[in-house]
């Protein structure tokens, strides 16, 4: 097992590790930018050590200074928790140069399934199906015609160069594919400078659901079930469970080993996530391969709380070349959670992000109730880094229970000082599509408007005798301006 | 309206009561903007209109539109001149790794550009002004 | 399902209990005395109501003043919690009197459980042991000794009249059996005044064990499994862990099945607890009888968190006249789950209890970490009542981990300004024995003195230097004296 | 003796650094008592001492044996004059449900005694003298 693990991320992800680090008696490292001197995830680790200055590009990005501090505090392993460099195979790569074991796959297996196109190829040789689509090699409008009655209506003509939905034409009968063909090409050529078209299936209300797969280095590989993750906007996901309602035994089945035959294809090690579009629920419903994310996802935690594995502990087996403990029988779901993300962010101002103090934040602690953050009272959100500030699980027997226990956290999880989405992710948890389970990925959009609309309201009596109150309070008692000059700068070297 | 009897719990937390009904209440700030956490709801209460709540809304709509917050701005999509419909997008900004559009309030004309593509802004910078 | 519940208790399980009826969508009311004005239980709840003057007798015992609160409140039902009035039958006859619904058994039920003599004939009715014993009718020291030899060596022999282990006497052989009736005559008789003795079958080492069981109103009852309790001290428990590592699956079911039976013969309903002393580990192990526990436990979430299965929740379901959703069958267990109790106590100073303002009051939010608290920061614990400050149960996929993980917890469960047992939990949680699970009810007996040794010692170079920063940041940022003089007392009667 | 480095993360939160080795630390309360903890082990620090830490002990041992919370006197179980030896109850208090032995804290005779059975005592009221 390793003796010391250097993290190279931030925030609660951060936080996370070091805890399972602690549990196994291995030492932690965190590294620091200067925004966050006084972040929760140094205070939390055995060790700490400042990478660069506040922007990621000099800091959480730079793979040198990682890799020096890493060396510095000879550390054996590295874990690159999500985002960050913890897809970037060169990161990978500088790791196994220095002698320092990466906590993922290898750098090979990440930068082949962080091609599409590669992943793609990997998936269709082990028979997992892909959303049917081409790029027509004629892109006259007859070939383009042929390609999509081929495909099967409805289809989706795209522009190959393009991405975010921009000059994406749906057809669904004969008759306006022509025009459409036209339309989608000028469109293309003013957005891309490059007409040239792809056609796809278009899958009608998908949902995202994703496997969770864990490989050893002795030929072993497991799944440990789905995550449904159709909740999401601009591609950021909001909201995961797990069980997903669309599936049935014989279908979970089907796209585990779907998502195994994935893994075992690309030479995968460690934990991974294969991410599928699903067509219908059901036993009669169709799965297609997106793609690979060859790290721990944001969402893991409905995963480990629904399976009782801890995926990070499991992480850090794994790379120190253990063998996985289970065989696929012995793993199974108990119960349901629910994962919300909490974002600093607006809802009544487009998801704006918000910057700023914790005045007040209080985590709801309760049966039942998970929240994983790497803030406390007191601390900044800064501008720097991504929005999250938490996420929040919630486990019971039911997922209906799941969902009402989610629903009283969130009541009882206040944040104050900058606005977050706590109050839109109760409107959803209520919204009755959600509590049906009728979901698609693009719920937030249909749906969106009416959540936000729910949010308006004054003020009600009881919110004003409490601001009232704490006038009293605050004036018999002046609660520390914590971020305000700083008084702290003088609070260096004391001697001990 | 029904009287409220308000009873500290410790630092910040509040319970409320109407003589029914029982919150538990958090609250937080100077008093220019108070925010008070009930029932998951969160009300930033200005101190001058006390019991004369409103919501904060992020720009006032006096013409000039502003940074929210620190960001890098990306497209300017408009020039002076112009007219755009309410919800255009005139100008995206991107901070903490997300794009944030300043969109058109209200149907108007530009009247004036305050910034450029590429430039780093802070909160309440002009970027543009309608008329 | 009822409208609304009022919970006739305070501290952590009146909030506990309040998150569940939230849950159930139903009303909580909670009670409160005049030292619990502000405590964290009243303002969790939707309705609060004051019931008297701090002393329990006066509040939370009141029979009267609690039915008049719950009457004048409308509530349908009361959750009694622990304590208190949970386990007595006037009061659960008084409820029924005034047309509310109990959330226990029926009165006659806790008052024949409530019976040791009466439980232990029920417990020998349905064919479960107990530990055999007799108080001679005959007093003689032949006759006494007659009896120890039936009953065969080791006996105890005890006053008829006493408790607390006072003028017990072990016999381990023939030769020292009528010298130790004298002794323990004499003893009896100066200590209490009455000579009767009564000899008992001496189980060493004993483990105690109890099977959680649960009962609808349709005849159906199951049992959750065992816990294991035997870390405890002047009869009240420490810390509480399930499974047991003394049970195999052979013990495990005949032992369900016994609590199950007792819970038969006794005609019981709801939640229960049968308390066995076990003695031995493994299938040859023996367990007898000692009583039956006719309300929710103390220490119910180290089940909760093992089974999946909410007991609050089964509490109020099947008081409602729901049936019991599952089978014996289909009830599991799964990971290992640890719960240490949290109390106001001085380790230094024989377990002395605290009570005070909690200055600062952190509890560890990380994954497999759950806090049943009934307080927070700035909170006061109050002399008047119990000093359990908080439960927190850690939970793994092993006992080891879930070992690791509570520790892991402890270290980051920061409670100033009282003393508390957290580090004497982390002295006991490290213990080889501990950690190895060779446990027995006198653990704390004999370990308890070595435990506290290892307590004492100086601040270390890194505590100094906080404090001194401490006073920096203290002189330039006053933080408020909550509990300083009263400030709040004015803030009455807000007009909202 | 190291260096080391305090930094404060929020309100009572602080990380201590001695350049390799890192904590999380808490702190609060008065100068003359501050409580600090540090991975699960409690010290309350006096002014006076910084850098010359005690741990507060409860009874000073000046003869005279106080009472160390609210309490009811239970039993008193010794006479004036009565020879005790280090670690005999000498009273027995009741406070938050539980029995309070208050032990001689070496071998004496007891002087005085200041309360009797029933008496609800306050923290610092006189129990009992030793010689």
């Amino acid at each position: 097992m390793f003796r010391r693990i250097l993290i190279a991320n931030r925030g609660e992800i951060a936080v996370r590790v070091s805890r399972a680090c602690g549990e196994l008696g291995i030492e932690s490292v965190a590294v620091y930018s200067d925004a966050d001197a006084r972040a929760l995830h140094v205070a939390s680790a055995d060790r700490a050590i400042r990478i660069g200055p506040a922007p990621p590009s000099e800091s959480y990005l730079a793979i040198e200074a990682i890799i020096g501090a890493a060396q510095r505090t000879e550390c054996d392993a590295v874990h690159p928790g999500y985002g960050f460099l913890s897809e970037n195979p060169r990161f990978a790569a500088a790791c196994v140069e220095a002698g320092i074991t990466f906590i993922g796959p290898p750098a090979d297996v990440i930068e082949r399934m962080g091609s599409k196109i590669a992943a793609r190829q990997i998936a269709q040789r082990a028979g997992v199906p892909i959303v049917p689509g081409a790029t027509p090699s004629d892109q006259s409008d007859a070939a383009i015609a042929d390609a999509a009655r081929a495909i099967g209506f409805p289809v989706l003509l795209k522009p190959s160069e393009g991405g975010g939905g921009i000059g994406m034409k749906v057809v669904r009968e004969e008759a306006s594919l022509l025009p459409a063909i036209a339309q989608a090409r000028r469109e293309a050529r003013a957005a891309f400078g490059d007409g040239t078209l792809y056609v796809e299936r278009l899958v009608e209300r998908p949902r995202h659901v994703e496997i969770q797969v864990l490989a050893d280095h002795h030929d072993q590989i497991v799944h440990l079930f789905e995550r449904e993750c159709s909740i999401q906007r601009r591609h950021q996901k909001v909201v995961e469970e797990t069980p997903s309602v669309a599936l049935t035994p014989a279908l979970r089945r089907r796209m585990g080993e779907a998502a195994v035959a994935v893994a075992r294809a690309a030479g995968y090690r460690n934990a991974g996530t294969v991410e599928f579009l699903l067509d219908g629920t059901g036993d009669a419903a169709r799965f297609y391969f997106l793609e690979m994310n060859t790290r721990l996802q944001v969402e893991h935690p409905v995963t480990e709380q629904v399976t009782g594995i801890d995926l990070v502990r499991a992480q850090i087996a794994v790379a120190a070349g253990e063998r996985l403990p289970w065989t696929q029988a012995q793993l199974s779901q108990r119960g349901h959670a629910i994962e919300v993300r909490v974002y600093a962010e607006d809802p009544a101002r487009d998801d704006l992000p918000q910057a700023g103090p914790l005045l007040l934040y209080r985590e709801p602690m309760m049966p039942g109730i998970r929240v994983d953050s790497g803030v406390v009272e007191g601390a900044e959100i800064s501008v720097h880094y991504d929005p999250l500030v938490a996420k929040l699980i919630a486990s019971a027997d039911t997922r209906e229970a799941a969902r009402r226990r989610a629903i009283l956290a969130l009541r009882r999880y206040p944040i104050l000082g900058i606005r977050t989405n706590v109050s839109f992710l109760l409107a959803l948890l209520e919204h009755p599509r959600f509590v049906s389970g009728e979901l698609d990925t693009r719920f937030l959009d249909s749906e969106g408007e009416s959540l936000r609309a729910s949010l308006d309201g004054d003020a009600p009596p009881e919110a004003l005798a409490v601001a009232r109150a704490a006038d009293e309070a605050i004036r018999s008692n002046a609660r520390p301006a914590v971020h305000g000059n700083d008084p702290w700068s003088a609070l260096r070297d004391w001697r001990g | 309206m029904s009287s409220m009897t308000v009873t500290p719990v410790s630092d910040g937390v509040y319970r409320v009561s109407d003589g029914a009904r029982n919150w538990i209440a958090y609250a937080a700030g100077p008093a220019d903007a108070r925010w008070v956490f009930i029932d998951g709801r969160v009300y930033v209460i200005d101190a001058a209109s006390r019991g004369m709540p409103r919501r904060k809304k992020g720009t006032d709509d006096h013409g000039a539109l502003a940074a929210p917050m620190p960001a890098t701005v990306v497209t300017v999509n408009v020039e002076p001149g112009q007219r755009v419909a309410r919800g255009d997008v005139l100008i995206m900004l991107e901070a903490m790794k997300m794009e944030l559009p300043v969109k058109a309030p209200r149907d108007a004309t530009v009247k004036a550009i305050a910034c450029r593509e590429g430039e780093l802004v802070q909160p309440g910078f002009p970027l543009l002004e309608l008329e």
